[in-house]
């Protein structure tokens, strides 16, 4: 991966993957093949790819429900996380999780939490496990916009500042909190602003740059692991579908998704790559094709598989 | 409420059937009509109806008594709570019970507490309006009823809708008590469709009988009333006779109608959508002992299962909740010893 | 009280009454005629009294079980104080809730909280009821540098701001939560600071200098008031005694007490007044003396009342 | 747990006299001490020995293990969360119980279920070390025992201290587990002296018999032990026999230890320092009689007044905790009937 084409070619598989996937979620759950709930991320592949690609093999992370992407970017078998979404005993957490959940440590992905905020003292406490052992390694944490109001969010900030713990916070500003477009909610638009009461840097990230996303948090990663503290990185991005299964978004002006979608993070990868001479168009039609083969395939291998018990799920709540 | 009891006697209405959904949506308005002090919070509780589409045309109506709240479940109730104590009657939306936890504070230190602290000066009329319940596939993190975890608490009342009709009545007393009230509704019950008498109230802490019987006493919240009902006309066809009592209220609790059932039936089964352990079921069964109260057998519980969290894979949610057949089950057996 | 004299005299003589209440109720902690916990406000005088003189008739405020300064600026009876204090029926809230619940709804005393941080919510909650009604007031709430770290601050630094709610957020920073000294539990030092994510003004004022606590809180509520939003001040003070009857405060370091105490906020108030003209040192021995013998009565009276019974207690948490 | 039994077998030395407060005091220095793993935080925990004392020399000892908190209780037990998934040990201090509420979320929706949300592949060896209890006069937010408030919630376990050496073999068999698990302990008790023996490790959901007797079961919790105690010496001289039981585990709850127990003696009072409503104790009687265990009497319980919060006035905080007194006509007033 140290050749930068190379990387990049690998970027933009993922972001294609993570796209394809969340496509093809969504229309199972519409068919009614997949239950529940799902919270999509469409829109905001770079920010998953280009942060984690940020990552060492040994840092962790922690992200939200809407965490299909960081889980793909990790590296995550998208028939695991299919599987997981259809409540197989084949899933990442066989199942009792689901879509909210998708969680794989052997990938540095210790936690996919559905209460807002919950994740982001997990990351910081990863973090000062760290620093406690000496090991050299840092945290990511992913949080929306909307959860910058809950007092976990500040408590954490807080205990990071002031212990240096060596973990990043990722704002993954969509502009929307469910159904409320930021400023209903909070009084700024520039969520780095939020860095400001702790002495920790916040930068302000274009999100629909992979190459921006991924610059910005390994100088952010670099920063944690050499004793100087913690920052926030404000990732300015969108969600293209509603808030999940069951929002139409009707609540967003019209042409705002068309405007964000001009600067599509997978449009302008794919166009630098060209540009770079990296690929052709043709060998992006292919990898698309391919990431969705590989997709479609997913959603059989899940299908055949089976349930738990109820009496094998009791197994997994209690260690001892 | 005595008050409230007779103006009701007065204005109560013919019933009309409709939904869950919509007798929620009845209270809210009529509650927001009927006092300016009344106003609404949530997570975008005046956004598109509402998450659960409960709340719609509220925002269009009432205008700024629905407020969109940040996310911070334990900052807006305390907002609820400082509204109260200067004259307003506010009711807050919890858009799962999973997030009461994250409101601890404020429901047990604070909203329970605070006129006692204050020697009796001020008064909490906060309602708070809590969806829960499992089955919806939304994972363990947000299925609980949460029905119990707060009844222990002096200074709370807790409610817990298993009817449209009980939906309106019950919303309507809350908003209407000086004290903090919780008033769970289920999720899975929005779309049920019942009958609402227009300008009833309920009457705090009476359960009601949603079905006479002679052999078994069925005690239910919610979810669960509708599955002893299914139980009961099962256990029917096979010459049982089975009363179901809708609870309705957990603090306080009505041990006394559900006593005088037990008097008359000899056997009881409680069936919960919550773990046994530190439950109404559990505090019931305790109280009609310390009574003394007469059972001609052993009472059972059906339950979540000891020990197990509520799975996402939907199989496995569907064996963790109660059903028909289990409570059908616990009541056949409870005839047999 | 429009002659900026006479309220300054009753400003000296709120600050006097204030001291000598705590100074007493000390020594009968430690003598046991009083039992359970206190928490003290000996040096943070000019914060309650300034402050509060900056309040209209019809505001309200919140505070904190370390509240005896504020009950009192706000005009509690001395007498019914100290009868909350012992537990008896004379008490603001008939002895049921004790040293860290001096409440007196009449004086806009809407409550004092023994939960860090919950006082916050509360006070925006009156704030939004007073904006909702359109009645012309506003709220205040005492929070402590402590309780800057806990999540409910942030929540209704939040509310409040994106609500525009008539309320100010009174940081008292007398740089110590409980044992710890305010850097080792907060990344700054200027606890104003925590304003800026919110777009709220943040000011930092001599907690000590009467004028200036009333000044700044003035200006602060006129904001308020005119729709403008709330404000954060951060009153930098020091709290002489330790955190409670236990604390011995044996973490401060040498010196620090005594360079406080050298500008005692009754002491400066007391210099200014005599270079105004406006009082002598005899007459301030005199107000002195007055405010112990009106303490000492109300021990007397307090001594004398009754308690309630249980049975009694018991009406006090329903309304219905 | 049976290893840690074996291992005990091997390890136990003699039992030596000191109060609760240092019997907490060695357990944390010997967790800290076996284990490089474990680290120990909350609020001025490394500061002048803690708030009650219980933490003297152990920042001098362990250095950056022993970590002050800002106050955030839902932070602080999300960062023990997130240090225990990456193969730390957290042992975190609740200074009053009635903080746990603020960490709600991280109490009912974190801990107990990270490990099934993740499919068994993390474990969260979390222990929550909680002060709790009323009696010293702190008012109605700082006087929870706290201690039911979580036993509903699969995935936890929580235990409470009624002696130094059940404060020493309870913390100890928190931190070896590989689960959250909640220790109470009681502010009354630190200074009351005990046997300890050191290298003991409790044995998770077992109870203890702390007085044999034959005419009734008396289980209690904490400060209630000692009273329960205190009644049984009353009792004796009545020539009344009283078996009191200390808990130590309310989840999970050691229904057999009770069922043997009432078997002998026929007759059950529970002594509680929480409202009744939804408490191990209502849970206790439920299982009891839902398992058939025959009972000569009604069951007693002595708990905090329904409905009444505690107040700070002493004479009223004393006459709301069961006493001795209390405790004992509860048992004179079973032998009755
Ligand atoms: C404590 C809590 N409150 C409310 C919710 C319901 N909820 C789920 S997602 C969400 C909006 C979060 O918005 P944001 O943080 O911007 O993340 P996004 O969904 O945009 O990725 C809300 C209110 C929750 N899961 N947890
Ligand atoms: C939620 C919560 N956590 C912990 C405590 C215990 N506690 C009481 S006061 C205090 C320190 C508060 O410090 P600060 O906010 O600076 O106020 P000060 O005591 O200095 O006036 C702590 C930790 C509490 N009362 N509430
Ligand atoms: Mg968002
Ligand atoms: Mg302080």
């Amino acid at each position: 991966m140290s050749d930068p084409h190379s990387q990049r070619l690998d970027w933009y598989r993922q972001m294609l993957l993570i796209r394809a996937f969340e496509d093809t979620v969504q229309r199972l759950f519409m068919n009614g093949r997949i239950e529940g709930t799902t919270h999509l991320c469409q829109g905001q592949e770079a920010v998953s790819v280009g942060a984690i690609a940020a990552m060492d093999p040994l840092d962790v992370q922690t992200n939200t429900y809407r965490g299909h992407g960081e889980a793909l970017a990790l590296g995550m078998d998208p028939a695991v996380a299919m599987a997981e979404l259809m409540g197989r005993s084949t899933g990442g957490s066989k199942g009792l999780g689901g879509s909210m959940h998708l969680i794989d440590t052997s990938k540095g992905n210790i936690g996919a939490n559905a209460i807002v905020g919950a994740g982001l003292p997990i990351a910081v406490g990863a973090a000062m496990a760290f620093k406690l052992r000496g090991d050299p390694n840092a945290a990511l944490t992913f949080v929306g916009d909307g959860a910058t109001n809950i007092g976990t969010f500040h408590e954490a900030m807080n205990m990071a500042a002031v212990w240096k713990a060596p973990v990043v916070f990722i704002v993954v500003n969509n502009l929307y909190g469910e159904y409320s477009p930021l400023r209903m909610t909070t009084p700024i638009d520039d969520l780095a602003r939020r860095a400001e009461p702790y002495g920790m840097p916040g930068v302000i990230v274009d999100g629909q740059d992979v190459d921006a996303v991924h610059a910005a948090t390994s100088e952010a990663l670099a920063r944690a692991r050499s004793g100087d503290g913690p920052s926030l990185l404000e990732m300015k991005t969108y969600r293209y579908r509603g808030h999940s299964r069951s929002d139409p978004a009707k609540y967003r002006p019209d042409g705002e998704l068309d405007a964000w979608q001009e600067r599509d993070p997978i449009l302008l990868l794919g166009r630098r790559l060209i540009e770079d001479g990296a690929m052709t168009d043709d060998e992006q039609t292919a990898m698309r094709e391919a990431v969705q083969a590989q997709v479609d395939a997913a959603i059989e291998q899940a299908e055949a598989a089976p349930y738990l018990t109820l009496e094998e799920a009791g197994s997994y709540v209690y260690a001892d | 409420m005595s008050t409230l009891t007779e103006q009701q006697a007065e204005t109560v209405a013919e019933p009309t059937e409709m939904t869950y959904r919509d007798a929620v949506n009845l209270a809210l308005d009529e509650s927001l009509a009927d006092d300016p002090a009344v106003v609404f919070l949530g997570e975008d509780v005046a956004n598109a109806g509402g998450v659960f589409k409960t709340n719609t045309g509220l925002a269009e109506k009432h205008g700024d008594r629905v407020i969109n709240t940040p996310i911070c479940e334990n900052g807006f109730t305390g907002v609820a709570l400082g509204m109260s104590v200067v004259g307003m009657r506010p009711i807050v939306e919890f858009m799962f019970a999973d997030f009461m936890p994250s409101a601890g504070d404020a429901i047990v230190n604070q909203l329970p507490k605070y006129r006692f602290m204050s020697g009796g000066a001020l008064s909490v009329p906060v309602t708070l309006r809590v969806i829960s319940g499992g089955g919806g596939r939304f994972g363990t993190q947000h299925s609980a009823t949460g029905e119990s975890w707060f009844m222990a608490q002096p200074g709370l009342r807790v409610a817990a809708a298993a009817t449209p009709g009980a939906a309106y009545e019950l919303l309507k007393a809350a908003v209407r008590s000086d004290d903090p009230v919780i008033v769970h509704e289920h999720k899975l019950l929005y779309t049920r469709k019942g009958p609402v008498r227009r300008g009833a109230v309920a009457e705090i802490g009476r359960a009601a009988i949603e079905r006479q019987g002679d052999d078994v006493t069925i005690v239910a919240t919610m979810l669960m009333v509708d599955r002893a009902l299914q139980a009961a006309r099962m256990l029917e066809t096979e010459g049982i006779s089975a009363e179901v009592v809708d609870l309705r209220w957990i603090r306080p609790l009505d041990v006394g109608t559900v006593a005088a059932s037990v008097g008359r039936t000899g056997r009881l089964v409680v069936a919960e959508e919550q773990w046994h352990d530190a439950g109404w079921g559990a505090t019931l069964i305790s109280r009609l002992v310390m009574q003394g109260v007469y059972l001609a057998s052993r009472p059972r519980a059906v339950s979540l299962p000891d020990d197990v969290l509520i799975p996402f894979s939907p199989p496995l949610e569907d064996a963790a909740i109660p059903t028909a057949e289990r409570i059908a089950d616990a009541v056949r057996d409870s005839l047999r010893s």
